[in-house]
C-alpha cells in the first residue's frame, strides 16, 4: 500500500521555513550517534491508523535509515500530567529529540519545554493557541527548543469536498471519528469545498454529517453508516484512523464510494472493500514533516526551526509536490466534470488566495449557504 | 426499515447468545460476570480463524471452523471460572471481573504477539479478516442475512428444549436452586457447575464472535467488546433466566441499540432533531424503566453465587 | 509444654488470626501474580523480561534521580486516592450484601458534578468536592430505591446507570470544554479555587502540583470506614441488613432504608474520589469518551486484593496503581503496554483462591493442634 | 456366605470428627429388617451425623457398616441409593421452584433419546401415591404446597426409587397433629411392606407409637437399645438426658389482671392468596395469663403474629399495647414498648447467623444506651459482659462462647439464645410461636418453665404453638383459629384435645367475645 503519499515530496522537501537552506544531512558536524528520537504518544496508541501511527512509521523509519536510536512512549493514561512523566522518562532515558504528535501535548510542552532546554521538541499539530490560550503573543523566545507543526486540514478536506461535488456526487456523508481540532477542520473544510461547488455547478447538495465518537469502526456505526447509504449517500469522507473501516463495509453493500483521510488509502480501503471504492483521499504531510524535522536535527539545523511554529498548508500552487496537504494525483478517481487539470487549478486557486477557506475549529457543528447539512451528532 | 430489523436481529443475536450463556451458568448456580471477557476471547479464536482459513473454501465450512474455534476458545477461558469458582470456591464476583479484565489484556498481548510476529513494524492489535468475513452472511435482496441469526435462534431453541425437556437441564438446574437436594440424590454438583459454566463459555465465546463479525471487518482488541458481556447479563435478569423471556429481552434491546444507529434514516424521526446522545441513552433508559415494573417478582437461581460445600447443609 | 512448643504455639495463633491470614494471601497473590507475568514476558521477548518485570515493579523509581522518582511517586499517588475511594465505595456496599457495579457511574457523575461546580459555577474546591459527593450520592440512591422498593437488582441498575450516567455527563460538561478539543477546559486557569488544596504536601513530592489532601483524606476516609462498619451501631446495622435482611427487619431496623443509605454512602464516595482526581487538575474529562471510566471497575479489584477490609485496601489500591503506572514504563518496542494490566487481572484472579488460602492455613493449624494435643495426652 | 442376616443394616463402632468436636463416638446400632427403629437423643446428640454416614453424605473416621451382613463402603448418596437407603431430611432437601414430579425423579430420571419422560414418572408416582396412601399432587410446585404434602413427597422420593431402608430425620416436628397421625400411619404400612425403617424424633409419644426398638444417643456417644414394649417415656428421657424429666410442665393457678394485648378488629392480607389471611380477629392478653393460639398451620397464625409484631402492615383493626395504641408503630417502637417476639423462623428472622452469639444476643437492644455510646459506637466489652451473662443464665451452650458464630451453634443452643434475648428485655408481652419446635425434651422442658415464669411475674405471653399436648400444658386460655377468624375459646381445663380436634379442622366453632 502506497502508505506514505507524498513520499516523493518527503525526501527532499524543505518546509516554507527551510526553502533557503537545501544543505544535505550527511554533512552535519554532530556525530550521529548523539541524536536520539523518542515519541511520546497522545491518548491513542501507535496502532491508531492515523496521527500516531503515521508519525511512528515515518520515525521509525527515518531513525532506522540514519541509525539513530529511537523509540516511543505510551502514558499511562489520558491527561498531561501522565505525558509529561513519558518526556520526563524519556529525557531521563537520554533522549533528546522528543516527537509528539497531537494537539493534547500543549500542556506538556508548556511544563517541560522549559525545565529540559537542551531537548529538541517536535510537536504535531499543536497551535500557539493550544499553548498560549487565545490571547497568545507566542514568538520565538517563548519556547526556544520547541517547534511545532499545524497542518491547514481544512484545505485538503476543502478540495475532497469540492472535488466530490464536481463529480458529480450530490449526496455526501462526513464520518468524523473524533471531534478533536484536526478532525473538525477536514470536516468543516469538506463542507466549504462541497458548498463552493455546489455554488459552480448549481446542483442541490446534501450532506450527512456525524462523528463516530471512536477512531474505529464497529457495528453501531456500520449500521449508521448502512442507514446513510441505502438513504441515498453515494459517498463519504471517512476522517479520523480505522473508522474507514465501517464507512467502507457499508458503501460495499450499495455500491457507494468513500473517501480516505491523511494518506492516500485508495490502496488500503480498495484493497479490503474492491476496487474503485476510493473516490480520493484528503491528505496532510505528516511524514515529510517528520522527515524535514529530524533531517535538520541531524543536520545541524534545528536553529532555523526552533522557537517556530509552522502553519503548514500550501507552498505551492504549481508544484504540488511540495505541498503539505492535498489529493493523490495518481489514485483520485478523476472523471470529465473533475480532471486532474481541475484539480491543479484548484490548488493554484487556494494558494493564490482566490479561493479563502475558513479555519474555525469551533465549528463543530458547520453550516454552508447552497448545501443542505443533515448534523446528527455523536454516533456512539 | 430492513436496515433496523437486520440490525436489531444482529444486536439480538449477540445478546441472546451471551445472555443463554449467563443463564446456563446461573442455572447451574455460578453467576458468571466474566461473560465480557469470554466474549473477548471466543471473538479472538474466531478472529484469529477467519484470518487464517483460505477464503475459498466452501463458504458452510468457513461458518462452522469459526463456529468452532470461538465455542472452543470461550470453553477454555471459561475453564478459569469453573476451576476458581467451583473447585476453589473463589468469589464469583471477583473471578469474573478478573476474567474481563485479564481477557482485555491478554487478548490484545497476543495479538499484538502475533502481528509482531508476521510483521515487525506492525505493532498494532487489529486482525484483519475481510475476504473470509464474506463467508458469514448472505444477502437476500437488501437483507443482509448472517449466519449467526439462524445460530442464535437455534442456541435459544436448544437451551430451551435442554432446559425444560432434558435430564441435563432438570439436573443443572436443581443445582442452582439448591445443590444439597441434587446432591442427596446423587447428582454431582460440581460436574454440573462446570457444565454450566463450560456451556456458558461456548455460547459468549460465540456471542464474542458474532459481535465483532456484525459490522466491520477487522477488530482491534485493544476494544474489547465494549460493554457487550454486561448487557447481555442485563437481558438475562431482564429475561427472568428464562430462554423466551431472554429472546425477547434480546430483541428489545436489540431494537433500541439498532434505532439509535439508524434512526437518521427515518425522516420522523431525523425530524425530531433530538441529540445522538438520547438515542444512545435510550436502551439503558428504556430497560430500567421496564426492570423498575418488572421486576418485584424476579427471582434468581436460589443457589447462585454461593459455592457449593459438600459439608455445609 | 517446653519452651519450643510454645513458641511454635505462639507461631499458630499469630498464623492464626485473620488479618495475618489476609496479608499472607494477598502478598501470595501478588507474588504468584508476578511470576505468572514474568512468564508471559519470557515468552514474548525473554531477552528483557528480567528488566521489565523489575520495572514494573519499579515505577517511579525507574528515574534516575531521586526528585522525579519523588514526583512520580506523587503521580501514583494521586491516581491510587480515587481508586481508593471506588474501591471503598464498593467493599461499602459489599458489606451490606450489595454488589455495587454502578460505582463506576456514580464516579462518572461525581466526576461531572464537580467539574460543573468547578469550571461553569465557578465554585472553590469544597462546595466542588460536596457536590461530587451529593451527585455521587444521589445516584447510587437510584439503585437503592430500585433496589429497596422494586427489587430491581443492584448489579443491573448499575450497569445500565453507568452508561446512562456517561452520556449525561459527556452532554452537561459539554458547555465547559474547550473550543477546539473534547477536554474540558484546566481547572488550573479557569478557577484556581476549585484546585484542592495541598497544605504544603506537594513539597514532599518535588513539588508535583497534583499532590493534594486527596491523598490523605483518602486514607482518612479508608480509617472512618473501617472504624464505622466494625464499632459502631450504624455498621452493626448496615452489616446485619446485608448477611439477613430479615433478621435485620425482625429486629426494627429499617432495611429498605439501610439499603438506599448503604447506597448513598457507596455513591457519595465514589463520587469524591472522582473529585479527588479531578479537582487537582490530574485529568482533564474528555467529553467523547464513549466508554465508562475503568476506575470503579478496578475499583473492584483493589478491594478484594485489600481482602474486603478498609486498611487493606489502602495498601491494595496503591499497589495496583503501582504496578498499573510501573507497566507505562516498559520497553515499548518489546512488550505490548498491557502487559501490567495483564499482570494485575492475573493478581486479582488469584485473590479469588484467597478463601481457600485461608481455609488450607487453618486446617493445617487445627491439624496440628490436634496432633499436639493428641501427644500430650 | 451371606447367609440372611437379620439386620437390614449395622453401623458399628461409627465414629465421626468435627472440628472441635466428636459426633459421633464410636457408635452402634442395628437395625433390623421390617421394624421401625427409632433413635433419640438431645440435640446436637449426633443422630442427623449418624444417619448423614449412612446416607453418605459424611464419611466415617471409624468404623463400619454393613449390609445384610455383608461390609459395604458408602462414598456418596449414590452409593447408599444403590443400597436402597433413602433418607428425608430433617430440613428437606427439595427444590422450591420445581413440581412435585421433578423433585421425585431428579437423580433417576427415565429418558427417551435424551428428553425426559415424565408421563412414565407421573404414573409410577400416583401408583405409589394411591398404594400408600401419600396424596400428592405431582404438577404442583413445592413452594406453593404445604410442608406435610412436602414431607409426602421425600417420602414418594425414596419410594419411586424402590429403597428398603427409610431414614426420617426428625419427619413430624413440622406437621400438623392430623398430619402426624396420618405419618406414622403411613410408616407402619411401610413397615408391614418389608421396608425397614429408622426414625428420628424427639417426641416421646411418637416414638412409643410407632417403634419397635429405640436406640438413644448422649453427647455423640451411645447409650443403649431399648425394646418399646418394655419401656415408658419416662425411662426413655432418662436415657436420653441422663436425668429425669418432667414432661408435663406445671403451674399454680393465676388471675389474669390489666390487659396488656389488645386486638379489635385485626385484618391481614395473605402474600399466598387474595383474601385476608386473618379475618377482623378480636382478643385480649393480659397481665399472668398465657393464652395461646392453636390450630392447624396455615390458618393464619404466622400472619396474625406478623401483624402484632408489625413485620406485615394490617389493613384494618386496632392494636393496644399496655394502653398505647400501636396499630401503626414501627417494629421498633413495639418492641421499645414492650414486646418480644420469639419468631417462627429462627433462622430467617431470629437470627443474624454470620454474626458471634454476642452480637445476635443483643439484636433487640445494640442501639440501648447500656451497649451504644452516644456517637454511636458499640461498647464491645459491656456487650460481651452481657452475653457472658446471658449465656450462663440460660445455659447456651456453644464452642467459643460469646464469640461463636450463630451459624455453627445447634439449632436448640440458636433457640435458647433467642428465647434469652428475647426475655431478657422484660417484656410486658411476650409472643412466642413455636418456641419448642424440633428441641429435645429436656430443652422444651426448659422453655416451658421460662414461659410459665414469665407469667408468674405478672407478664403477658402469646403462645402460637401446632402442638396440641404443649397448648394443652401451659396455656391458661386456648383460642383457635381456623381459616384466619378465632373460632373458639376454651379453657384448657375444661377441654379435650379431642374438642379442640374438632375445632382446628373447622368442623365446629363458637361465637367469641373479645
Ligand atoms: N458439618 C459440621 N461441621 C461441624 N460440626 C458439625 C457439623 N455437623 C454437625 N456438627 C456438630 O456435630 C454435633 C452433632 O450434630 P447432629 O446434627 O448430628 O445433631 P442431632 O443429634 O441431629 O441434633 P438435632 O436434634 O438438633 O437435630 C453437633 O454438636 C454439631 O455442632
Ligand atoms: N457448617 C457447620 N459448622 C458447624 N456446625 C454445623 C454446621 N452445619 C451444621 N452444623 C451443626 O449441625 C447440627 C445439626 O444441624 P441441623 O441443621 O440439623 O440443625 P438442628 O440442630 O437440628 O436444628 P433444628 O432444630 O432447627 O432442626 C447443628 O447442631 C449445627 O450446629
Ligand atoms: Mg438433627
Ligand atoms: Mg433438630
Amino acid at each position: 500500500g502506497s502508505k506514505a503519499p507524498d513520499a516523493s515530496a518527503t525526501t527532499e522537501t524543505s518546509s516554507a521555513d527551510a526553502k533557503a537552506d537545501n544543505a544535505d544531512a550527511s554533512d552535519a558536524g554532530e556525530p550521529e550517534s548523539d541524536i536520539k528520537v523518542a515519541m511520546v504518544t497522545d491518548y491513542g496508541d501507535i496502532t491508531d491508523q492515523s496521527f500516531n501511527q503515521s508519525t511512528y512509521e515515518a520515525c521509525q523509519a527515518f531513525c532506522d535509515e540514519n541509525k539513530l536510536g529511537f523509540t516511543y512512549y505510551k502514558p499511562e493514561g489520558d491527561s498531561t500530567a501522565e505525558r509529561v512523566a513519558q518526556i520526563d522518562k524519556a529525557v531521563a532515558d537520554g533522549y533528546n529529540v522528543i516527537v509528539m504528535p497531537g494537539y493534547a501535548f500543549a500542556e506538556a510542552i508548556v511544563e517541560t519545554a522549559e525545565m529540559y532546554p537542551d531537548v529538541k521538541f517536535v510537536a504535531l499539530d499543536v497551535s500557539e493557541f493550544d499553548l498560549e490560550g487565545e490571547s497568545s503573543d507566542f514568538n520565538s523566545e517563548t519556547y526556544p527548543n520547541v517547534f511545532s507543526a499545524v497542518y491547514q486540514e481544512e484545505l485538503p478536506g476543502y478540495m475532497a469536498g469540492y472535488a466530490a461535488v464536481k463529480m458529480g456526487f450530490t449526496k455526501l456523508g462526513f464520518l468524523g471519528g473524533m471531534a478533536v481540532p484536526a478532525v473538525i477542520r477536514y470536516g468543516y473544510g469538506f463542507v466549504q469545498g462541497a458548498d463552493a461547488a455546489a455554488k459552480e455547478t448549481g446542483a442541490s447538495v446534501e450532506l450527512n454529517y456525524a462523528y463516530g465518537n471512536q477512531f474505529y469502526g464497529d457495528a453501531d456505526i456500520t449500521a449508521a453508516m448502512d442507514t446513510w447509504y441505502q438513504g441515498g449517500t453515494e459517498v463519504v469522507f471517512a476522517c479520523g484512523g480505522g473508522i474507514f473501516t465501517s464507512a467502507g463495509e457499508a458503501a460495499a453493500k450499495a455500491n457507494g464510494k468513500v473517501i480516505g483521510v491523511d494518506v492516500d488509502q485508495a490502496a488500503t480501503i480498495d484493497g479490503k472493500f474492491g476496487k474503485g471504492m476510493t473516490v480520493t483521499s484528503a491528505m496532510k504531510g505528516l511524514k515529510a514533516t517528520v522527515n524535514t524535522l529530524l533531517t535538520a536535527i541531524v543536520g545541524g539545523k534545528w536553529d532555523e526551526y526552533a522557537g517556530k511554529i509552522s502553519n503548514l498548508g500550501l507552498v505551492s500552487g504549481d508544484d504540488t509536490s511540495l505541498n503539505y496537504v492535498g489529493l493523490p494525483e495518481e489514485t483520485t478517481l478523476w472523471n470529465d466534470t473533475f480532471k486532474k487539470e481541475d484539480y491543479l487549478k484548484l490548488v493554484a486557486d487556494m494558494a493564490n488566495g482566490t479561493i479563502k477557506v475558513s479555519n474555525d475549529t469551533n465549528a463543530e457543528k458547520p453550516s454552508a449557504e447552497n448545501i443542505k447539512i443533515n448534523y446528527q451528532g455523536n454516533i456512539k | 426499515m430492513v436496515l433496523l430489523l437486520q440490525y436489531t436481529l444482529l444486536f439480538a443475536s449477540v445478546l441472546i447468545l451471551v445472555a443463554l450463556g449467563g443463564c446456563f451458568s446461573e442455572h447451574s448456580g455460578v453467576i458468571n460476570l466474566g461473560l465480557e471477557g469470554i466474549m473477548v476471547m471466543g471473538a479472538l479464536g474466531g478472529a484469529l480463524t477467519l484470518k487464517y482459513i483460505d477464503p475459498s473454501l466452501p463458504k458452510i465450512i468457513i461458518v462452522l471452523a469459526v463456529l468452532l474455534i470461538s465455542v472452543l476458545c470461550g470453553a477454555v477461558y471459561s475453564m478459569l471460572l469453573a476451576f476458581a469458582c467451583i473447585n476453589f470456591k473463589a468469589d464469583q464476583t471477583l473471578v469474573g471481573t478478573a476474567l474481563n479484565l485479564l481477557a482485555a489484556a491478554a487478548a490484545t498481548v497476543i495479538a499484538k504477539s502475533i502481528n509482531i510476529i508476521e510483521d515487525p513494524n506492525n505493532v498494532s492489535s487489529t486482525v484483519q479478516y475481510v475476504e473470509a468475513k464474506k463467508a458469514l452472511v448472505v444477502s437476500i435482496g437488501k437483507f443482509q442475512f448472517n449466519w449467526f441469526m439462524l445460530i442464535a435462534f437455534l442456541a435459544l431453541v436448544c437451551a430451551y428444549m435442554v432446559l425444560y425437556k432434558t435430564r441435563f437441564g432438570l439436573r443443572l438446574m436443581a443445582c442452582g436452586e439448591h445443590p444439597q437436594a441434587a446432591d442427596s440424590v446423587g447428582i454431582n454438583v460440581y460436574t454440573m457447575r462446570w457444565a454450566g459454566v463450560l456451556i456458558s463459555g461456548m455460547l459468549a465465546g460465540v456471542g464474542g464472535i458474532v459481535y465483532i463479525t456484525a459490522g466491520v471487518s477487522e477488530w482491534k482488541f485493544e476494544n474489547g467488546v465494549a460493554g457487550f458481556g454486561f448487557l447481555a447479563l442485563a437481558v438475562m435478569i431482564f429475561g427472568q433466566w428464562k430462554p423466551v423471556n431472554i429472546g425477547l429481552a434480546a430483541l428489545l434491546f436489540g431494537f433500541f441499540r439498532a434505532l439509535s444507529n439508524v434512526y437518521s434514516g427515518f425522516d420522523f424521526l431525523a425530524a425530531l432533531n433530538i441529540p445522538g446522545s438520547v438515542y444512545n441513552m435510550m436502551p439503558y433508559i428504556i430497560s430500567l424503566i421496564v426492570l423498575a415494573f418488572t421486576s418485584a417478582n424476579s427471582r434468581a437461581p436460589k443457589a447462585e453465587g454461593i459455592p457449593y460445600d459438600k459439608g455445609s447443609r | 509444654m517446653s519452651a519450643e512448643i510454645k513458641k511454635t504455639a505462639e507461631k499458630e495463633s499469630f498464623l492464626a488470626k485473620p488479618a495475618v491470614q489476609s496479608i499472607i494471601a494477598s502478598l501470595l497473590c501478588i507474588i504468584v501474580g508476578l511470576l505468572i507475568g514474568y512468564v508471559a514476558l519470557l515468552f514474548i521477548n525473554a531477552q528483557g523480561a528480567t528488566d521489565a518485570i523489575i520495572t514494573i515493579i519499579k515505577n517511579y523509581f525507574t528515574y534516575p534521580t531521586k526528585a522525579a522518582a519523588l514526583k512520580y511517586c506523587g503521580n501514583t499517588l494521586v491516581k491510587a486516592a480515587p481508586l481508593l475511594m471506588c474501591a471503598l465505595s464498593i467493599q461499602f456496599c459489599y458489606q451490606a450484601g450489595l454488589f455495587n457495579i454502578g460505582a463506576a457511574g456514580q464516579y462518572v457523575v461525581g466526576a461531572g458534578a464537580s467539574l460543573f461546580c468547578a469550571l461553569k459555577l465557578g465554585l472553590p474546591w469544597h462546595a466542588c468536592l460536596l457536590a461530587a459527593l451529593v451527585a455521587g450520592g444521589v445516584y447510587g440512591v437510584f439503585v437503592g430505591v430500585l433496589k429497596a422498593y422494586l427489587n430491581v437488582n443492584e448489579v443491573i441498575s448499575g450497569i445500565m446507570l453507568n452508561w446512562i450516567g456517561l452520556y449525561s455527563v459527556n452532554m452537561m460538561l459539554n458547555c465547559v470544554k474547550e473550543t477546539a478539543s473534547p477536554y474540558t477546559v484546566s481547572l488550573e486557569k479557569t478557577n484556581a479555587s476549585a484546585v484542592l488544596p495541598s497544605l504544603g504536601l506537594e513539597k514532599l513530592f518535588s513539588n508535583n502540583k497534583y499532590v493534594t489532601i486527596a491523598i490523605p483524606l483518602a486514607v482518612i476516609i479508608a480509617i472512618l470506614l473501617k472504624v464505622i462498619l466494625s464499632m459502631t451501631v450504624f455498621g452493626y446495622e448496615i452489616k446485619a441488613t446485608g448477611i439477613a435482611k430479615d433478621a435485620a427487619k425482625y429486629s426494627g431496623m429499617k432495611e429498605k432504608r439501610n439499603v438506599i443509605l448503604t447506597l448513598f454512602i457507596g455513591g457519595a464516595l465514589a463520587g469524591i474520589g472522582a473529585a479527588f482526581l479531578f479537582l487537582t487538575g490530574y485529568e482533564q474529562w474528555s467529553v467523547t469518551q464513549s466508554s465508562v471510566p475503568g476506575m470503579g471497575f478496578n475499583g473492584i479489584a483493589a478491594t478484594f486484593l485489600g481482602g474486603l477490609d478498609p486498611i487493606g485496601t489502602i495498601f491494595a489500591s496503591y499497589f495496583i496503581q503501582h504496578i498499573t503506572s510501573g507497566g507505562s514504563y516498559l520497553d515499548k518496542n518489546a512488550y505490548p503496554s498491557q502487559i501490567s494490566d495483564f499482570i494485575s487481572a492475573i493478581i486479582i484472579y488469584l485473590c479469588g483462591f484467597v478463601l481457600f488460602f485461608k481455609f488450607f492455613l487453618n486446617s493445617r493449624i487445627v491439624n496440628k493442634k490436634n496432633n499436639a494435643e493428641g501427644g500430650n495426652k | 456366605m451371606a447367609e440372611n442376616s437379620e439386620y437390614a443394616i449395622e453401623m458399628l463402632g461409627i465414629t465421626k470428627r468435627f472440628p472441635g468436636i466428636i459426633a459421633n463416638d464410636n457408635v452402634t446400632i442395628q437395625l433390623k429388617k421390617g421394624e421401625i427403629h427409632a433413635l433419640l437423643g438431645e440435640n446436637g446428640a449426633g443422630k442427623s451425623t449418624l444417619m448423614s454416614v449412612l446416607f453418605g453424605l459424611y464419611q466415617a473416621e471409624e468404623g463400619v457398616i454393613k449390609k445384610d451382613g455383608k461390609e459395604v463402603q458408602i462414598n456418596n448418596p449414590n452409593d447408599a441409593n444403590d443400597l436402597g437407603i433413602g433418607m428425608v431430611h430433617q430440613h428437606f432437601k427439595l427444590v422450591q421452584c420445581f413440581s412435585v414430579l421433578d423433585n421425585i425423579i431428579l437423580g433417576v430420571e427415565t429418558v427417551k433419546n435424551g428428553f425426559l419422560q415424565k408421563d412414565v414418572a407421573r404414573k409410577k408416582i400416583l401408583e405409589l401415591s394411591e398404594k400408600y396412601g401419600l396424596k400428592v399432587d405431582p404438577d404442583a410446585k413445592i413452594e406453593d404446597i404445604t410442608v406435610g404434602m412436602q414431607q409426602r413427597t421425600e417420602i414418594l422420593k425414596m419410594l419411586y426409587r424402590d429403597n428398603e431402608i427409610l431414614i426420617f430425620d426428625e419427619p413430624t416436628a413440622v406437621l400438623t397433629p392430623a398430619e402426624i397421625d396420618e405419618l406414622m400411619q403411613i410408616m407402619k404400612n411401610l413397615a408391614k411392606e418389608g421396608k425397614s425403617i429408622l426414625f428420628i424424633s424427639h417426641k416421646l409419644a411418637e416414638i412409643m407409637s410407632v417403634a419397635d426398638r429405640c436406640s438413644v444417643l448422649r453427647r455423640g456417644k451411645y447409650i443403649g437399645t431399648v425394646n418399646i414394649s418394655e419401656t415408658n417415656q419416662e425411662e426413655l428421657s432418662k436415657m436420653m438426658i441422663g436425668r429425669d424429666v418432667q414432661l408435663v410442665a406445671t403451674k399454680e393457678d393465676k388471675t389474669p389482671g390489666e390487659v396488656i394485648l389488645h386486638v379489635e378488629n385485626m385484618t391481614v392480607p395473605s402474600k399466598l392468596h387474595k383474601n385476608n389471611a386473618v379475618k377482623d380477629v378480636s382478643f385480649d392478653v393480659r397481665e399472668g395469663e398465657i393464652v395461646c393460639i392453636a390450630g392447624i398451620d396455615g390458618n393464619g397464625q404466622t400472619e396474625l403474629v406478623y401483624g402484632l409484631s408489625g413485620l406485615e402492615n394490617i389493613t384494618s383493626g386496632k392494636i393496644t399495647l399496655s394502653g398505647k395504641d400501636i396499630t401503626h408503630a414501627s417494629i421498633r417502637e413495639r418492641s421499645t414498648s414492650g414486646m418480644s417476639h420469639i419468631p417462627e423462623d429462627r433462622h430467617k428472622h431470629g437470627l443474624v447467623l454470620d454474626y458471634s452469639l454476642a452480637y445476635n444476643l443483643v439484636l433487640q437492644r445494640y442501639f440501648e444506651p447500656e451497649f451504644s455510646s452516644k456517637f454511636g459506637f458499640l461498647k464491645k466489652n459491656d456487650i460481651n459482659k452481657y452475653a457472658d451473662k446471658l449465656i450462663e443464665q440460660y445455659d447456651i451452650r456453644s464452642s467459643q462462647g460469646a464469640e461463636t458464630v450463630t451459624r455453627s451453634m445447634s439449632g436448640g443452643n440458636q433457640q435458647k439464645a433467642i428465647i434469652a434475648r428475647e426475655i431478657d428485655k422484660d417484656p410486658n408481652l411476650l409472643i412466642a410461636v413455636q418456641p419448642t419446635r424440633g428441641l429435645d425434651v429436656g430443652a422444651i422442658e426448659y422453655i416451658h418453665r421460662q414461659l410459665i415464669a414469665r407469667r408468674d411475674e405478672g407478664h403477658a405471653v402469646l403462645l402460637v404453638s401446632l402442638e396440641l399436648e404443649e397448648v394443652m400444658s401451659i396455656s391458661d386460655r386456648i383460642l383457635v383459629m381456623y381459616e384466619g377468624e378465632i373460632v373458639g375459646e376454651f379453657d384448657p381445663k375444661k377441654t379435650t384435645p379431642e374438642e379442640l380436634g374438632l375445632y382446628m379442622a373447622g368442623a365446629k366453632r363458637k361465637e367469641v367475645g373479645a
